[in-house]
């Protein structure tokens, strides 16, 4: 297990060394010169600009000025953002990054959820309407056009009903007498969050201990109290309305990006399904006389996931696309709307920057996929 | 250890070996292997039917496809002596199966075949019949396809399936396992091989389908002249197909003999812990259980000591110290690896 | 042989089942009776495609959706499981009525522990209050089909073939049935594995005095571990009778092909027989009796009607010729016993 | 005993009964056509594949849809020949002189209405399905070339070439491809054809590479492989003969769902004013966008539903076909009626 973990570690590293190779020639292969896009950009002084030529080695020749690029990236260093000026890169993205996490996690637990529970059901009553139904509005919505669709959800929700704000971070009207900064209560909010997830692994983890039959609903129990806690511990806090303009503002773009998402682990789900479904395990699971509930999620579903989760990189990377794509629509400051604002400015380094961490991002994400697959099946885990 | 087939033996085989690594790392050399056939030796005359009988993993199929070279013995020696042939484009006299490449092998392809266990598996799905017992002719550029066709279609009576035009076009999924299984023979014979492999071609076939197969085999045996290694985990089945059986056991062979030599006169414990292990259809027969301990495990990095040693009932502090016994013939044309036989 | 009590513990009328095709139904079991005494092992024997499986799926009323079954009562105990409610049914499985699965490689759910789908049965059932009890229960089982109770926490992939199916046995013994059906638990293992199973199963069951279905196609391991045995052709019962009898003296034509195309390692040498043709498609079977195309014996009257059924002491045969002492295939008297 | 002559074969009367219609040669009759029997074999295949492929209602419906697309894209050189005159009608260059104020509700003259440019909405979308057609089908060509071969090659050989080929799939997927192709379209101007290249290069080298490959691989272990290797055959037979053909339906879903991939890719690339391309869906909504038409909401439908409707339903579509295929392509998932 730690030996497959050091491997995997060691791949990753390759990759990401590969990532920022095929970006820094990509540049290079432009039409246009990268040192005279900061000879040009006005809002650089002259001085700052040699001193930046001779820290990136933009004189000397490509293969020198790789080698420093390559040294500067991986001690952080990506130069200056020409749009950003004088920020420097890893700051513009350091500040986004824990967004785009937030919105891209929170989308694809949800979607994860529903695409399996929904994928489980209609395999389980096959031909039934919900099937057609399913099948047909999640296919629609995976394979619809995101902008097009991200824009009538805010038209509906936002303009027409006037429920949700209609993109952006927060609303500046509130935030006006605030004391403390948007990244500060974002920061406190997250670490709520990652303490709550925390909480009910140790709760689920505890109860399975117990060792009576029958013990099954201590843990929904548990983790339901806590999601009552936390918003009446953070009422308390006195900058609660604050977390809660956070909050209004993320629901839009997580429900777009879940609704976009979730039909691909639906369907999948139904065909592994299905597959497990004529495993003589299933069958022997129903012989022994379990409940029909028990023999679809403990036995069927429980096989199902297996494929589902191999899988789950691809619809991890087609997240982190669409999310990029309601990044923009929405206006919301991740590193998504970063790359594209970027890219309409020819913000060179921003563009390296931001696609080196999306590229680490989904990395990240591969890497915690092939752990989670290596956890879920005992065939590998223990080999 | 050497057969009762004398100088005109068709096929000798000599210290054959064959070990598979197991894989360590990317670039780690292998330090473990499976001793898949550690050191087999037997010779087989022309016309001669030898059963190669053992449980699964004991190195019996590995034997079968270094035999048509399918794979490459890591040690050991395979000679082949054709006989004069019939028709041009075949090997004559001896030939040395570790060096054959290229044309030659594929020349060495038309005399040595090979028939494979699983009718469901060794037939792609999309091909119909005629591509199936065409292909060996297709690759080896014989005839044009009218041909192909006459030849196809002789083969397809000759292996029962008459008559052969309602047959020529099938898809596997339209033939019945017994069918399949005789497409297959027809496969291997279309192209006239004076030796064939055949790995278990009835274990999974139904009781009668079974006995059909058995009996066509040895007729076109008779009749062709051919050769073969039958490979079966039932010995039962060797029985009414081989002359000859030897015993393998994790990688070695154990015994040989002729089979009724072999059936009456089990010298090996392994050999006799096999025999009683077989279910009779004679109610009436109790039989004793095998005597035999513990269970079957792969021979990973085996110790030089005799194989069977660790589930031997009659292993003695020899059989602990000193390398696998050599085969010895205890009785006319019946050869032993045991010190306590 | 083992004491058998009067009352059966399974009784079995008229099982009939169809599974609906593209081509039609397909009468995958016609018309089957037999009787299981308490204690008692009733072999099934056919080809692959006979109805043996289906008719261990109609049992345990597990049967794919486009399986019906179109008439037949099924007692277990005195209750008819064809009547009860699905919920009803569920009690039922396994605590009465346990199977021993075929391929015991995928009867185990490979992300589990193999204790841990033992207890799993026993749980459900109300066998046990506690898992400790529970475990406690499943370390006996695992010691009574010859398995160390420490390999409870190890997942199906780390046993071996043996060990699996001695698990599997462990697993359906769980909940003290009444009956246990073995569906070709031996099939995919080697002889000197599938020698000491049959002997634990065989020990089992008599100690248990449980009553035993066993399935197979090896008519050879059916005569070692059957009291009685019954011979499938096309989704008929054709043949039944104690085991004895069946093979000194078949009745049915079938039951003799059947045996005489059997390879024997012992006594001398005799001429397998090959039967001509294949069995008949099920959508669509030959009127008369099913085996009429493939008899040598067939007359017009077997091609017109089913056959009644031939008697001869608790034997009987479904066949218009059924044949008689004189025509025994096997000969015991030339059986030497060349091992013992 | 049965008084039966041994060795008696099965007759291919009983045979045959068991599973209908098979192609019979009466070899009586002198030459057998093998080219027509391959015909008659071939129409059969797909004749069992289509009656398995019409259970599935959404797929027929979606073939309908592509079979509309289909007819669009081919309307669009047909009604500029005849009816359509270029200057009002061009999808580009036209304007619509018959009305004053751009863009412009339907009318006869025009059932979609005109952009703020003034052109002609209809016009333009069955241009855009056109060049949708020709991007989805070049991408999944090239991807399916690709991978099929990469896919045989890696699975038959193994070793480094396999080691190779299989690392660079995991770059490739583990790139975002819309990141990418953004980054991409910012640094280089790409018209259709080369968009068409790169995501087919992308997948083919990518995720679809390693699908097939595994495929390939399951292929590779079969007994037939063996068999065709004991009969004498080369690489080159093994791997054309044997592991292409059956890995051809797995490719024919791949093609579909890298369809769906490519023009999606367009689109966006298009909605947000990358790409260096005549017309598309995307540009129109792009178009829509810029002119600040598009929360509106209901008052301009025309200038998004069309478009952003088309791509929608001909991805959809196609991404359907593929999932009907898999039930084609895939015994496992049929129902327990064959």
């Amino acid at each position: 297990m730690t030996g497959y973990l050091v491997r995997r570690a060691g791949q990753m590293a390759l990759t990401l060394f590969l990532i920022v190779t095929l970006t820094f020639f990509l540049v290079q292969a432009q039409p246009g010169d990268y040192a005279t896009f900061y000879a040009l950009n006005p809002d650089i002084p002259a001085e700052v600009r040699e001193q930046i030529k001779a820290s990136f080695g933009l004189d000397k020749p490509l293969w020198q000025q790789y080698l420093v690029h390559m040294k500067n990236t991986f001690t952080g260093n990506f130069g200056v953002s020409f749009g950003h000026f004088p920020r420097p890169v890893m700051e513009v993205i350091g500040e986004r990054l824990p967004r785009t996490v937030v919105l891209f996690l929170s989308a694809t637990a949800v979607s994860f959820y529903v695409g399996f529970f929904l994928g489980k059901a209609i395999a389980w009553r096959r031909g039934g309407v919900l099937e057609y139904a399913a099948t047909i509005s999640g296919a629609t919505l995976f394979t619809a056009f995101t902008p097009a669709f991200a824009l009538m959800m805010i038209w509906i929700f936002a303009f027409k009903l006037g429920w949700l704000p209609i993109g952006k971070f927060l609303d500046p009207l509130i935030w006006r007498g605030a004391e403390v900064s948007a990244n500060h209560i974002f920061s406190y909010m997250l670490l709520t969050a990652g303490a709550f997830v925390v909480f009910a692994f140790l709760a689920l983890l505890a109860t399975r201990k117990i060792g009576r039959f029958g013990t099954g609903r201590v843990p929904v129990l548990l983790i339901g109290l806590g999601a009552v806690a936390i918003p009446i511990a953070w009422a308390f806090t006195g900058v609660g309305y604050l977390a809660l303009d956070i909050l209004r503002h993320m629901i839009l773009p997580i429900a777009t990006l879940t609704l976009i998402s979730f039909a691909g682990t639906m369907l999948l789900t139904r065909n592994s399904m299905l597959e497990t479904m004529r495993e003589d395990y299933v069958m022997a699971a129903r012989a022994k006389g379990l409940p029909e509930k028990v023999v679809r999620d403990r036995h069927a579903a429980r096989n199902a996931l297996l494929p589902v989760i191999t899988s789950l990189v691809y619809s991890l990377i087609f997240a982190i696309d669409g999310s990029v794509i309601i990044e923009g629509v929405f206006s919301w400051p991740g590193t998504g709307l970063t790359l594209l604002e970027a890219v309409r400015s020819e913000d060179l380094p921003l563009v390296m920057g931001a696609m080196v961490f999306i590229g680490l991002f989904s990395l990240l994400a591969h890497v915690i996929v092939d752990v989670l697959y290596v956890y879920l099946d005992p065939r590998i885990r223990y080999h | 250890m050497s057969g009762p087939a004398g100088g005109d033996a068709l096929v000798t085989v000599d210290g054959l070996t064959k070990r598979f690594p197991i894989a360590a790392g990317m670039f780690r050399k292998p330090t473990s292997f499976i001793h898949a056939v550690d050191d087999v030796s037997f010779r087989l005359g022309s016309g001669e039917s030898l059963g190669l009988v053992g449980e699964s993993g004991c190195g019996k199929t590995t034997v079968g496809k270094l035999l048509v070279k399918l794979q490459e013995p890591t040690e050991g020696s395979i000679t082949y002596r054709f006989p004069a042939p019939s028709t041009g484009g075949h090997l004559a006299g001896s030939v040395d199966a570790a060096n054959i490449k290229g044309r030659q092998l594929r020349v060495f392809r038309r005399q040595v075949q090979m028939i494979f266990q699983d009718p469901y598996e060794s037939m792609n799905p999309r091909r119909a019949v005629y591509d199936t017992i065409a292909e060996p002719l297709l690759v080896q550029g014989i005839g044009d396809v009218q041909d192909r066709l006459d030849r196809v279609s002789e083969i397809l009576n000759l292996v029962g399936l008459t008559p052969a035009g309602a047959f020529l076009f099938r898809r596997p999924h339209e033939l019945s396992g017994g069918q399949r299984q005789r497409v297959a023979i027809a496969r291997a014979l279309v192209i006239g091989p004076s030796f064939v492999v055949a790995d278990e071609p009835t274990s999974m076939l139904d009781v009668s389908s079974r006995t059909g197969i058995m009996s066509l085999m040895q007729e076109l045996a008779d009749r062709l002249g051919i050769a073969y290694l039958y490979i079966t985990h039932d010995l039962a089945v060797a029985r009414y197909m081989c002359h000859r059986i030897a015993v393998m056991y994790l990688g070695k062979i154990v015994e040989m003999a002729e089979t009724e030599e072999l059936l009456r006169n089990p010298l090996h414990p392994y050999t006799r812990a096999l025999l009683s292990a077989v279910p009779s259809p004679d109610p009436m027969r109790r039989r004793d259980p095998p005597d035999i301990l513990g269970d079957l495990s792969l021979p990973v990095d085996p110790p030089p000591r005799c194989r069977f040693y660790e589930r031997c009932p009659m292993a003695t502090d020899r059989c602990a110290a000193d390398v696998h016994p050599p085969s010895e013939e205890k009785a006319p044309g019946h050869w032993v690896a045991c010190y306590e036989a | 042989m083992t004491t058998v009590d009067n009352q059966p513990v399974l009784r079995v009328v008229d099982l009939s089942l169809d599974y609906l095709t593209r081509q039609g139904p397909v009468q995958a079991v016609q018309s089957v009776s037999f009787e299981l005494g308490r204690g008692q092992s009733l072999g099934l024997v056919g080809e692959s495609g006979c109805g043996k499986t289906s008719i261990a799926n109609c049992l345990m009323r597990l049967l794919p959706d486009n399986g019906q079954l179109t008439a037949g009562q099924v007692v277990l105990e005195g209750q008819d499981l064809l009547l009860l409610s699905d919920e009803e049914m569920r009690h039922f499985r396994w605590r009465r009525m346990a199977m021993v699965f075929q391929a015991a490689m995928n009867a185990l759910d490979p992300v589990y522990r193999v204790g841990q789908q033992i207890v799993e049965a026993i749980e459900a059932h109300g066998v046990e209050e506690t898992v400790a009890d529970a475990r406690e229960r499943s370390a006996r089982l695992f010691r009574m089909v010859g398995l160390d109770p420490q390999l409870m926490d190890r997942y199906p992939h780390e046993f071996s073939g043996g060990m699996r199916q001695r698990a599997v046995i462990a697993m359906a013994l769980a909940c003290d049935p009444a009956v246990i059906i073995a569906d070709e638990p031996t099939t995919a293992l080697d002889v000197i594995v599938q020698d000491r199973i049959l002997r634990e199963l065989k020990a089992v069951q008599q100690e248990l005095r449980m009553g035993m279905i066993y399935i197979s196609h090896d008519i050879g391991v059916v005569a070692e571990v059957t009291d009685r045995i019954g011979v499938m052709y096309a989704g008929r019962l054709v043949e039944l009778g104690d085991t004895a009898d069946v093979f000194r003296a078949p009745m049915h034509p079938y039951t003799a092909a059947l045996m005489s195309s059997f390879p024997s390692i012992s006594g001398e040498k005799h001429e397998l027989e090959t039967l001509p043709g294949e069995p008949p498609n099920l959508a669509n079977p030959p009127a008369g009796c099913p085996f009429h195309p493939r008899c040598a014996y067939a007359t017009e009257e077997c091609r017109q009607e089913f056959p009644p059924q031939a008697q001869r002491g608790s034997q009987w045969a479904a066949c218009w010729h059924p044949m008689d002492g004189a025509d025994v295939v096997m000969d015991m008297q030339d059986k030497l016993d060349i091992i013992g | 005993m049965i008084e039966r002559p041994p060795n008696q074969p099965p007759t291919a009367g009983e045979g045959s009964s068991l599973f209908g219609d098979v192609p019979e040669i009466d070899l009586s009759r002198g030459r057998v056509d093998l080219a027509l029997v391959r015909l008659r074999l071939a129409w059969r295949t797909l004749r069992d594949g289509w009656s398995i492929f019409v259970e599935s209602r959404i797929g027929l419906l979606s073939l309908a849809i592509i079979g509309v697309f289909a007819l669009m894209a081919f309307s669009h050189p047909l009604l500029m020949a005849t009816v359509w005159t270029p200057d009002v009608y061009d999808p580009v260059t036209g304007y619509a002189f018959d009305q004053f104020d751009h863009p412009a509700s339907p009318t006869w003259r025009h059932p979609l209405g005109t952009d703020s440019l003034g052109r002609d909405i209809l016009s333009q979308l069955l241009f855009s399905a056109r060049s949708e057609f020709i991007l989805g089908i070049t991408a999944a060509l090239v991807t399916v070339g690709i991978a099929t071969t990469v896919g045989a090659v890696a699975a038959y050989y193994g070793g480094l070439v396999d080691s190779l080929l299989m690392r660079l799939a995991d770059l490739i997927i583990a790139l975002p491809g819309i990141s990418l192709l953004i980054v991409l379209s910012a640094l280089f101007s790409l018209n259709l054809f080369y968009l068409a290249l790169i995501i087919g290069v992308l997948g083919g080298f990518g995720g679809t590479a390693i699908i097939l490959k595994s495929q390939a691989l399951s292929i590779r272990v079969k007994p037939y492989i063996e068999a065709a290797r004991a009969a004498g055959g080369g690489h080159f037979h093994v791997i054309f003969v044997h592991i292409i053909p059956n890995l051809l339906p797995l490719s024919l879903l791949y093609m579909m769902f890298t369809v769906t991939g490519a023009i999606f890719a367009e689109a966006v690339l298009s909605f947000l004013g990358l790409l260096d391309i005549r017309m598309s869906w995307g540009i129109m909504i792009h178009t829509a966008n810029v002119g600040g038409y598009l929360l509106g909401g209901t008052e301009y439908w025309w200038l998004i539903v069309p478009a952003g409707a088309s791509i929608t339903l001909l991805c959809s579509a196609f991404y359907l076909v593929g999932r009907a295929l898999d039930e084609v392509v895939n015994p496992r998932l049929r129902r327990h009626d064959g």
